[in-house]
C-alpha cells in the first residue's frame, strides 16, 4: 500500500518581535504507515498544529525533512499543490470556518472528487451517506448546518480525495462534548473504510485512546513519548504523560479532582 | 428572614423570554434551583440549554430588552433579599460584585487589555467597601497570593496579556473575590484552558469553596469537570431542567434518558469503572449527600 | 522555547515603538516631496505662460528669462534636488502670483487656518465622542435615531453650500454674525506671539479683540464642526458598540461598578483606539472642510491660499500648500500613534 | 448583545452556532460577511428612502430633455429672477432657468460619480486583492503609494492633482480617481489577508486549487459585500468632492450646469439666495440617499448594528 509519511528531525522556527525565535516544532521524528491511525496529543502552544501544517507543506521547514512515499514535501507557495500531494488532505478544527458559506456543500464535496484518481472515484451521494449525513445535504448552505454535520461535510469533502492520508487537525476541539467521541469514531471509520492512514490531533487524550492505534505525545516542539496508545495510557512512561494523564477529569461520579 | 435559613441563592420558577411580545423566544422556562453555601452546585447542558444565561440572570446580566420572571432569593452574612428580580437596578448594581461575584468563560477576553491588573483588582473593592488606595492594594496582594499568583508585586503593575492563560484565569477569580461576596457564579471556568491548567483552577475553585464558605454555581459542559467539582448536578436542555441529584447519582445512575444519551456520549463511560472500586475509592473534597 | 538572538540597543518597548513610527513618518514626509514635486512638474499648462500674461509670453526672450529664474531649464532630478535643498532652509520658492516667498505666505495664512482648525476639533471631539457614546448606550432608542439622523445630515451636507447658506441666513438676513474675514475691518489684529487671534488677544489683554475675534470665529466654526460631529458621532457609536459587546464590559458589570465608572474607565478606554484613528482621519477631512469654507468667509487661511494659487497655476504655492498640509496631516498622525503606544500596551510589542 | 454565550439559540445569528463564545466572536465576521442580505437590507424604511431618491435623481438624469421646462444653457430670461410662477426655480446671473439647469446637472454628476466610484473600486481592489494575495514586494510598493496618497486631506491633493492638470471636469474625475483608490486597496487587502488564511481557503488550496480559482472562487465571493457598502458610501463622498472641486472653479467650466459650479455662481451673488440653495439642495439629497442605502447595508451585514438587537444597559 503507498503513502508513508515520514518525519525526520523537522524543525518549524517563527521569528518574534524583538528579534527572538520561537521553535515551534523542535527536531520531531515519526512515521506513519499506511492503514494506520497515529493520534498526536499536546497542549495549546506545544507545536501539533505547526506539525500538521508542515505535512501539508503549509509551513516551511526550517531544517529537517518531510517525505511522502519518498518525495519530500515543498512548502505550498503561490504554486498550485503538486498532484501527488494532493493525496495527503486535511480536516481542520473550526467547521464554522472550514467550509466556504457562499457554496453549496455538493459543489464543495465536489471539489474532493475531483482530484480523485477516476479508478478510485466516488460521488458525493456516496460521501454523504459515509458521514451519515442525508443526500439532500448536497443542495444546502454550510450555514443550514449545525457544528457536528460541519464537520462531517468537511471530512467527507477530503474522503472524496481519495487521500492516502487525512489529517485531522484538532477536528473535534470545537464541537459539544457530547459530540466529540461519535465524530472521532466516525473520522476513525470512514479513513480506514476507504484506505486512508489517519494522523489525529487533538488536545484531549481520552479521545484519542479511543480512536487512535498509536499515540505521540509533544510538548514544547518536541515529542516525548510515542507508543501503543493503550501502553502509553496504562503506563505512561514520561513524566509529562503523566502529568496529562492524571490531569483528566474522569465522570465517575466520585468528585475526585484531577492532580495538578 | 431568621438566622437559621440557609445561606445561599434559590431559584423557583426562573422564566426569560427574549424578543418581543408577539415573537418572544423561551430561554428559560422555568428553572428551579438551589445554590447553598459551602457547596459546589453544578449546572450541565449542551449548546443552546440556556444554563449560561442562568448564570447571568442571577447576576442581573442578562441582555437587554428580556423579560424575567419567577423568584431568586438570597441570604447571605450580611443580609439577605427576598426577591433578586423585584430590587431597583441601583440596588442590584450594589449586590453585584459585593455578594455575587461571576468568572468568565475566557480570561483573555474578560479582562481589560488596557488596564492594569491592579487597577482592574482594586476597582471593584473600593468601589464596594469603599478602602484606601493603599489598603487595596495590600488586599490585592493578598488575593494574588490566596490564588497562588506567583510574584504578586510584579504581577499588580502588569498587563493581561503578559501572563498565561491559566494565571489569567486565577486573577479573575482574584478579581471575582475582591469584595468577599458570598456567592460565586463560574461559568465554564476552565473551558478555555489546558488540561493541565485546569485541574489546578479546578483545585483551587474547591479549596475556595470549602475555607470561604462560597455557593458556587459551575456552569459547565464538561461531565469530567463536573464529576470532579460538583457536589450537585442539575442538567438542563431546551431552558429547563431535565434532571437533578447528587453528583453520584446523577452520573452514574441518571434517570432521564437525555442525561443518559450526555453520558453514553463520553469517550469512557464511567460504567468503565468498576462500583466497588468507586465505594472504596478516597474523595477529595465534600459530599452533599 | 524562546530564544533571544541579539539584544538591540536598550531602549524600552514605548521609547523603540515611537522612534519607528518617527521614523515612518519621516520617510512619509520625504514622500511628500516627491509627491508635490512631481505633480507640480506633470503641470501641462506652460507655468510661464500662467504667470507672465498671453503678452508676455509671446517674447521668447522673457520666457527664457523667467524659465530660467525659476529654474525650470534644469534636469528634473537636479529641480528636485534644489528643491528640497531649499526646504531644509526654509525656502519654498516664491509666489509667481504674490512676488512673496511662499513661506512668507504661509506663515500668514497658516495661523489662521491652525485657529479655525483647533477650535472646530476641539468642540467636534467632545460633541461627536460624547454624543456617539451617548447613542450606542441607547443604541435603537429615540436618541440614538436623532444622532443618527444629525450625523447623516453633517456628513451628506455639501460643505461649501453650508457655508453660504449660513452666511447668507446669520449674517445677511439676521445679522447676528460678523462679515468676513478674522476681525472686523476696525479692529488691529493683536502683537504676534502665537499667530492666532483670539490667544494672542487675550495674551495683550485687548478683551474687545479677542471677543470679536471669537465672534468671528463661531460662525465658520460652527459649519466645519456640523461635519467633522456628523463623522465622530458615526464612528464613536459603532467603536463604543463594539466595545459594549465585550466580555471585559460584562465583567466590569459583573463587580457592581457605577454606570458611570463602566462606561469612562473600561467602555471609552477600550473604544480609545478606533476613536483615535477617526479624529485623525476628522482632522484630514477638516483640512479640506477649511479650502472649501475660508474662500466663503474670507478668512485668508490656508484653505483660501490654497484655492488661489490652485487656479492660477502658481506651482511654488501650490507646492508649498501641499507640503505644508501634508506635514501637519503626517505630524498629527504621528502624534496619534505615540498616544496610541501609551493608551495600549499591546502596541507597543508588535 | 451582553451575553457571551452565543450558543444560546435566540442570541446567536441564524448563520452561526458556533461552539465556543471565544470562537464564536472571531467567527462572526466570517459568518456574518458571507451572505449579504439584500431583501431585508432594502426592507428598512430609511433604505427606500434613500433608494426612491436615488431612482428618482437617476429618472431625472436618463430623461431630463422631456422633464426640463427649458434650456439650461439658453440665455432667455431677466437676470437674477426670483423663484415664480415660470422659473420656478429663478434665473441666475445670465437668465438662465435655474430650475432646468439644476435638473440637467444630474446627468453631469451622477454618471460622472458613478464612474469614478466603479472605477476606483475596480482599480482599489484589484491593487488590494493583489498586494493581500500576493504579499511581499508587490504589497510593499502598493501599499506604499497608498499611504502616500492618504498622507494628504483628500481634496488638497485632489486640488494639487486638477490644477497640475488643468481645470476641467475630465481632470477633476482623474484627480479624484488618483485620490480615493487606496481606500479600497486598503479594505480589499485586509480582508484578503484575512480570508487567506482562513480554514476554507486553506481546504480548497489542498485540494489543488490554484491561487487564481482560490482568489476567484473562495476569496472573492466572500469579500465582496464590505467592498459594495464602500463603493455605496463612497459614492456620496464621490458627488461631495466633484461638486466641491467645481465649486473651487477646478471642475466643471462654464456653461456646464454643474451642481457645485452653480453653488459657486451663488457666492458671486450673495443675495440672490436661489441660484446656491437649490443646487446645493440637490447635492443634499443624492448624498443623503446615497448613505441610507450603505448604512442599511452596512447594518445588514454587521448585525451588531442593526435593529435586531437591542443596546447594553449600563
Amino acid at each position: 500500500m503507498a503513502g508513508h509519511l515520514t518525519v525526520r528531525d523537522a524543525h518549524v522556527t517563527y521569528k518574534l518581535p524583538g528579534r527572538r525565535l520561537l521553535a515551534a516544532v523542535d527536531g520531531v521524528s515519526f512515521d506513519l504507515a499506511p492503514g494506520e491511525v497515529l493520534g498526536l496529543v499536546g497542549e495549546s502552544g506545544c507545536g501539533k498544529s505547526t506539525l500538521a501544517r508542515a505535512i501539508c507543506g503549509l509551513e516551511p521547514l526550517s531544517s529537517g525533512t518531510v517525505t511522502f512515499d519518498g518525495q519530500s514535501i515543498p512548502t505550498l507557495g503561490l504554486r498550485r499543490r503538486p498532484a501527488h500531494l494532493l493525496r495527503i488532505q486535511m480536516v481542520f478544527q473550526n467547521p464554522y470556518s472550514s467550509l466556504n458559506p457562499r457554496r453549496r456543500v455538493g459543489d464543495q464535496i465536489a471539489d474532493g472528487l475531483a482530484i480523485a484518481p477516476a479508478s478510485e472515484r466516488s460521488s458525493v451521494a456516496q460521501l454523504l451517506d459515509d458521514v451519515e449525513l442525508d443526500r439532500n445535504a448536497a443542495g444546502m448552505f454550510p450555514h443550514q448546518f449545525s457544528g457536528g454535520q460541519r464537520q462531517r461535510i468537511a471530512i467527507a469533502r477530503a474522503m472524496g480525495a481519495r487521500p492516502d492520508i487525512l489529517v485531522g487537525d484538532e477536528p473535534i476541539a470545537s464541537l459539544d462534548a457530547s459530540l466529540q467521541a461519535k465524530v472521532a469514531t466516525l473520522m476513525r471509520d470512514v479513513a480506514l473504510k476507504n484506505g486512508a492512514s489517519l494522523l489525529f490531533i487533538s488536545h484531549d487524550l481520552s479521545v484519542v485512546r479511543v480512536v487512535a492505534d498509536r499515540v505521540a505525545v509533544m510538548q514544547a516542539g518536541r515529542i516525548v513519548e510515542t507508543g501503543p496508545v493503550a501502553s502509553v495510557w496504562s503506563a505512561p512512561a514520561d513524566p509529562y504523560t503523566q502529568r496529562l494523564l492524571a490531569a483528566i477529569p474522569t465522570a465517575d461520579g466520585l468528585g475526585r479532582l484531577p492532580a495538578a | 428572614m431568621s438566622d437559621t435559613t440557609p445561606h445561599g441563592l434559590s431559584l423557583r420558577g426562573l422564566t426569560l423570554e427574549l424578543g418581543s411580545k408577539g415573537s418572544a423566544t423561551q430561554i428559560l422556562r422555568g428553572i428551579d434551583l438551589d445554590i447553598p453555601a459551602g457547596s459546589i452546585t453544578g449546572l450541565a447542558g449542551e449548546s443552546g440549554s440556556g444554563k449560561t444565561m442562568t448564570g447571568l440572570a442571577i447576576c442581573g446580566l442578562q441582555p437587554a430588552g428580556s423579560r424575567l420572571g419567577g423568584t431568586i432569593s438570597y441570604t447571605g452574612p450580611r443580609g439577605s433579599a427576598p426577591n433578586l428580580l423585584a430590587l431597583k437596578p441601583r440596588a442590584m448594581n450594589a449586590l453585584r460584585g459585593r455578594e455575587i461575584a461571576m468568572i468568565f468563560q475566557d480570561p483573555t477576553a474578560s479582562l481589560h487589555p488596557m488596564i492594569t491588573i491592579e487597577a482592574q483588582l482594586t476597582d471593584g473593592m473600593r468601589h464596594h467597601l469603599h478602602v484606601s488606595r493603599s489598603e487595596a492594594r495590600t488586599r490585592a496582594l493578598a488575593l494574588l497570593s490566596r490564588v497562588r499568583v506567583p510574584d504578586p508585586e510584579t504581577a499588580l503593575k502588569k498587563y493581561p496579556h503578559q501572563f498565561s492563560g491559566g494565571q489569567l484565569q486565577r486573577i479573575a477569580i482574584a478579581i471575582a473575590l475582591a469584595s468577599e461576596p458570598s456567592v460565586l457564579i463560574a461559568d465554564e471556568p476552565t473551558t478555555a484552558l489546558d488540561v493541565t491548567v485546569q485541574a489546578g483552577i479546578l483545585r483551587l475553585l474547591r479549596e475556595l469553596c470549602d475555607t470561604l464558605d462560597l455557593a458556587i454555581l459551575l456552569v459547565t459542559h464538561d461531565l469530567g469537570v463536573m464529576s470532579a467539582l460538583a457536589d450537585t448536578v442539575t442538567v438542563m436542555r431546551y431552558g429547563e431542567v431535565v434532571e437533578h441529584g447528587s453528583r453520584y447519582q446523577v452520573i452514574r445512575e441518571p434517570q432521564s434518558a437525555y442525561t443518559k444519551s450526555l453520558i453514553d456520549a463520553l469517550p469512557h463511560p464511567p460504567a468503565a469503572v468498576p462500583d466497588a472500586a468507586a465505594a472504596a475509592a478516597p474523595v477529595l473534597g465534600k459530599d452533599a449527600l | 522555547m524562546l530564544v533571544t538572538l541579539r539584544r538591540g540597543p536598550r531602549l524600552g518597548p514605548l521609547a523603540r515603538y515611537i522612534l519607528i513610527r518617527f521614523g515612518i513618518s519621516v520617510l512619509l514626509i520625504f514622500g511628500v516631496t516627491l509627491v508635490t514635486f512631481t505633480l507640480a512638474n506633470l503641470v501641462p499648462a506652460d507655468p510661464a505662460q500662467a504667470a507672465l500674461g498671453e503678452r508676455a509670453a509671446s517674447d521668447p526672450a522673457i520666457v527664457a528669462a523667467f524659465r530660467e529664474a525659476q529654474g525650470l531649464d534644469k534636469p528634473v532630478v537636479t529641480q528636485y534636488l534644489v528643491y528640497i535643498g531649499h526646504l531644509f532652509q526654509g525656502n519654498l520658492g516664491t509666489s509667481t502670483q504674490s512676488h512673496n516667498p511662499v513661506t512668507q505666505d504661509l506663515s500668514v495664512a497658516f495661523p489662521a487656518t491652525a485657529e479655525l482648525a483647533l477650535f472646530v476639533i476641539v468642540f467636534s471631539i467632545i460633541i461627536g465622542v460624547g454624543l456617539g457614546t451617548w447613542a450606542a448606550l441607547r443604541q435603537n432608542r429615540f436618541v440614538d435615531q436623532l444622532f443618527r439622523v444629525v450625523s447623516l445630515i453633517g456628513i451628506s451636507i455639501p460643505t461649501f453650500w453650508l457655508a453660504l447658506a449660513a452666511f447668507y441666513v446669520f449674517f445677511y438676513q439676521l445679522h447676528w454674525a460678523p462679515g468676513t474675514g478674522r476681525l472686523s475691518a476696525s479692529l488691529q489684529a493683536p502683537p504676534k506671539v502665537t499667530g492666532l487671534y483670539t490667544i494672542d488677544a487675550l495674551v495683550a489683554g485687548q478683551y474687545t479683540t479677542f471677543w470679536n475675534a471669537l465672534s468671528h470665529l463661531i460662525l465658520p466654526g460652527l459649519v466645519l464642526v456640523l461635519f467633522t460631529v456628523g463623522l465622530l458621532v458615526r464612528f464613536s457609536r459603532s467603536a463604543v458598540l463594539d466595545v459594549l459587546n465585550q466580555e471585559y464590559v460584562l465583567a466590569a458589570r459583573a463587580k457592581g461598578l457605577s454606570p458611570a465608572g463602566v462606561i469612562f474607565r473600561y467602555v471609552l478606554r477600550g473604544a480609545s483606539l478606533p476613536i483615535l484613528t477617526i479624529v485623525g482621519l476628522a482632522f484630514g477631512s477638516l483640512l479640506s472642510g477649511t479650502v472649501l469654507t475660508e474662500q466663503v468667509f474670507g478668512w485668508g487661511g490656508i484653505g483660501q491660499y490654497a484655492y488661489k494659487s490652485a487656479t492660477t497655476l502658481d506651482l511654488p504655492a501650490v507646492m508649498g500648500v501641499g507640503l505644508v498640509v501634508g506635514v501637519v496631516y503626517i505630524l498629527t498622525n504621528f502624534i496619534i500613534d505615540v498616544v496610541y503606544g501609551v493608551i495600549d500596551p499591546r502596541v507597543r510589542v508588535q | 448583545m451582553t451575553s457571551p454565550d452565543l450558543r444560546d439559540p435566540a442570541l446567536r445569528d441564524p448563520a452561526l452556532d458556533a461552539p465556543t463564545a471565544g470562537a464564536a466572536t472571531r467567527l462572526r465576521f466570517a459568518a456574518v460577511r458571507s451572505r449579504l442580505r439584500l431583501p431585508s437590507a432594502y426592507r428598512r424604511p430609511m433604505a427606500i428612502v434613500g433608494f426612491t431618491i436615488i431612482a428618482l435623481w437617476f429618472i431625472v438624469a436618463i430623461f431630463v430633455p422631456w422633464i426640463a421646462p427649458f434650456d439650461p444653457l439658453a440665455q432667455q430670461f431677466d437676470r437674477l429672477q426670483p423663484p415664480g410662477p415660470v422659473n420656478w426655480f429663478g434665473t441666475d446671473s445670465l437668465g438662465r432657468d435655474v430650475l432646468s439647469r439644476t435638473l440637467y446637472g444630474a446627468r453631469i454628476s451622477l454618471p460622472l460619480a458613478l464612474i469614478l466610484v466603479v472605477a476606483s473600486a475596480i482599480i482599489g481592489s484589484v491593487l488590494g486583492a493583489i498586494a493581500g494575495y500576493f504579499g511581499r514586494a508587490v504589497d510593499e510598493v502598493i501599499m506604499r503609494v497608498a499611504d502616500l496618497v492618504f498622507a494628504f486631506p483628500t481634496i488638497i491633493l485632489a486640488m494639487i492633482v486638477t490644477a497640475a492638470l488643468g481645470p476641467s471636469l475630465t481632470n477633476a474625475v482623474i484627480a479624484l480617481l488618483f485620490v480615493s483608490w487606496p481606500s479600497y486597496a486598503r479594505v480589499m487587502r485586509s480582508m484578503v489577508l484575512g480570508a487567506r488564511s482562513r480554514e476554507y481557503v486553506v481546504a480548497g488550496r489542498l485540494l489543488g486549487f490554484s491561487p487564481f480559482r482560490s482568489l476567484q472562487r473562495d476569496i472573492l465571493p466572500n469579500v465582496a459585500a464590505p467592498v459594495l457598502v464602500l463603493a455605496t458610501l463612497d459614492f456620496g463622498n464621490a458627488i461631495l468632492l466633484l461638486s466641491g472641486l467645481s465649486f473651487l472653479g477646478l471642475g466643471a467650466t462654464p456653461p456646464t450646469p454643474e451642481w457645485g459650479a452653480m453653488v459657486a455662481d451663488g457666492v458671486q451673488n450673495f443675495s440672490d439666495w436661489w441660484l446656491a440653495a437649490f443646487p446645493g439642495l440637490a447635492i443634499f439629497t443624492v448624498v443623503v440617499a446615497f448613505n441610507l442605502v450603505g448604512d442599511a447595508l452596512r447594518d445588514s451585514l454587521d448585525p451588531r448594528t442593526a435593529g435586531a438587537v437591542q443596546g447594553v444597559k449600563i
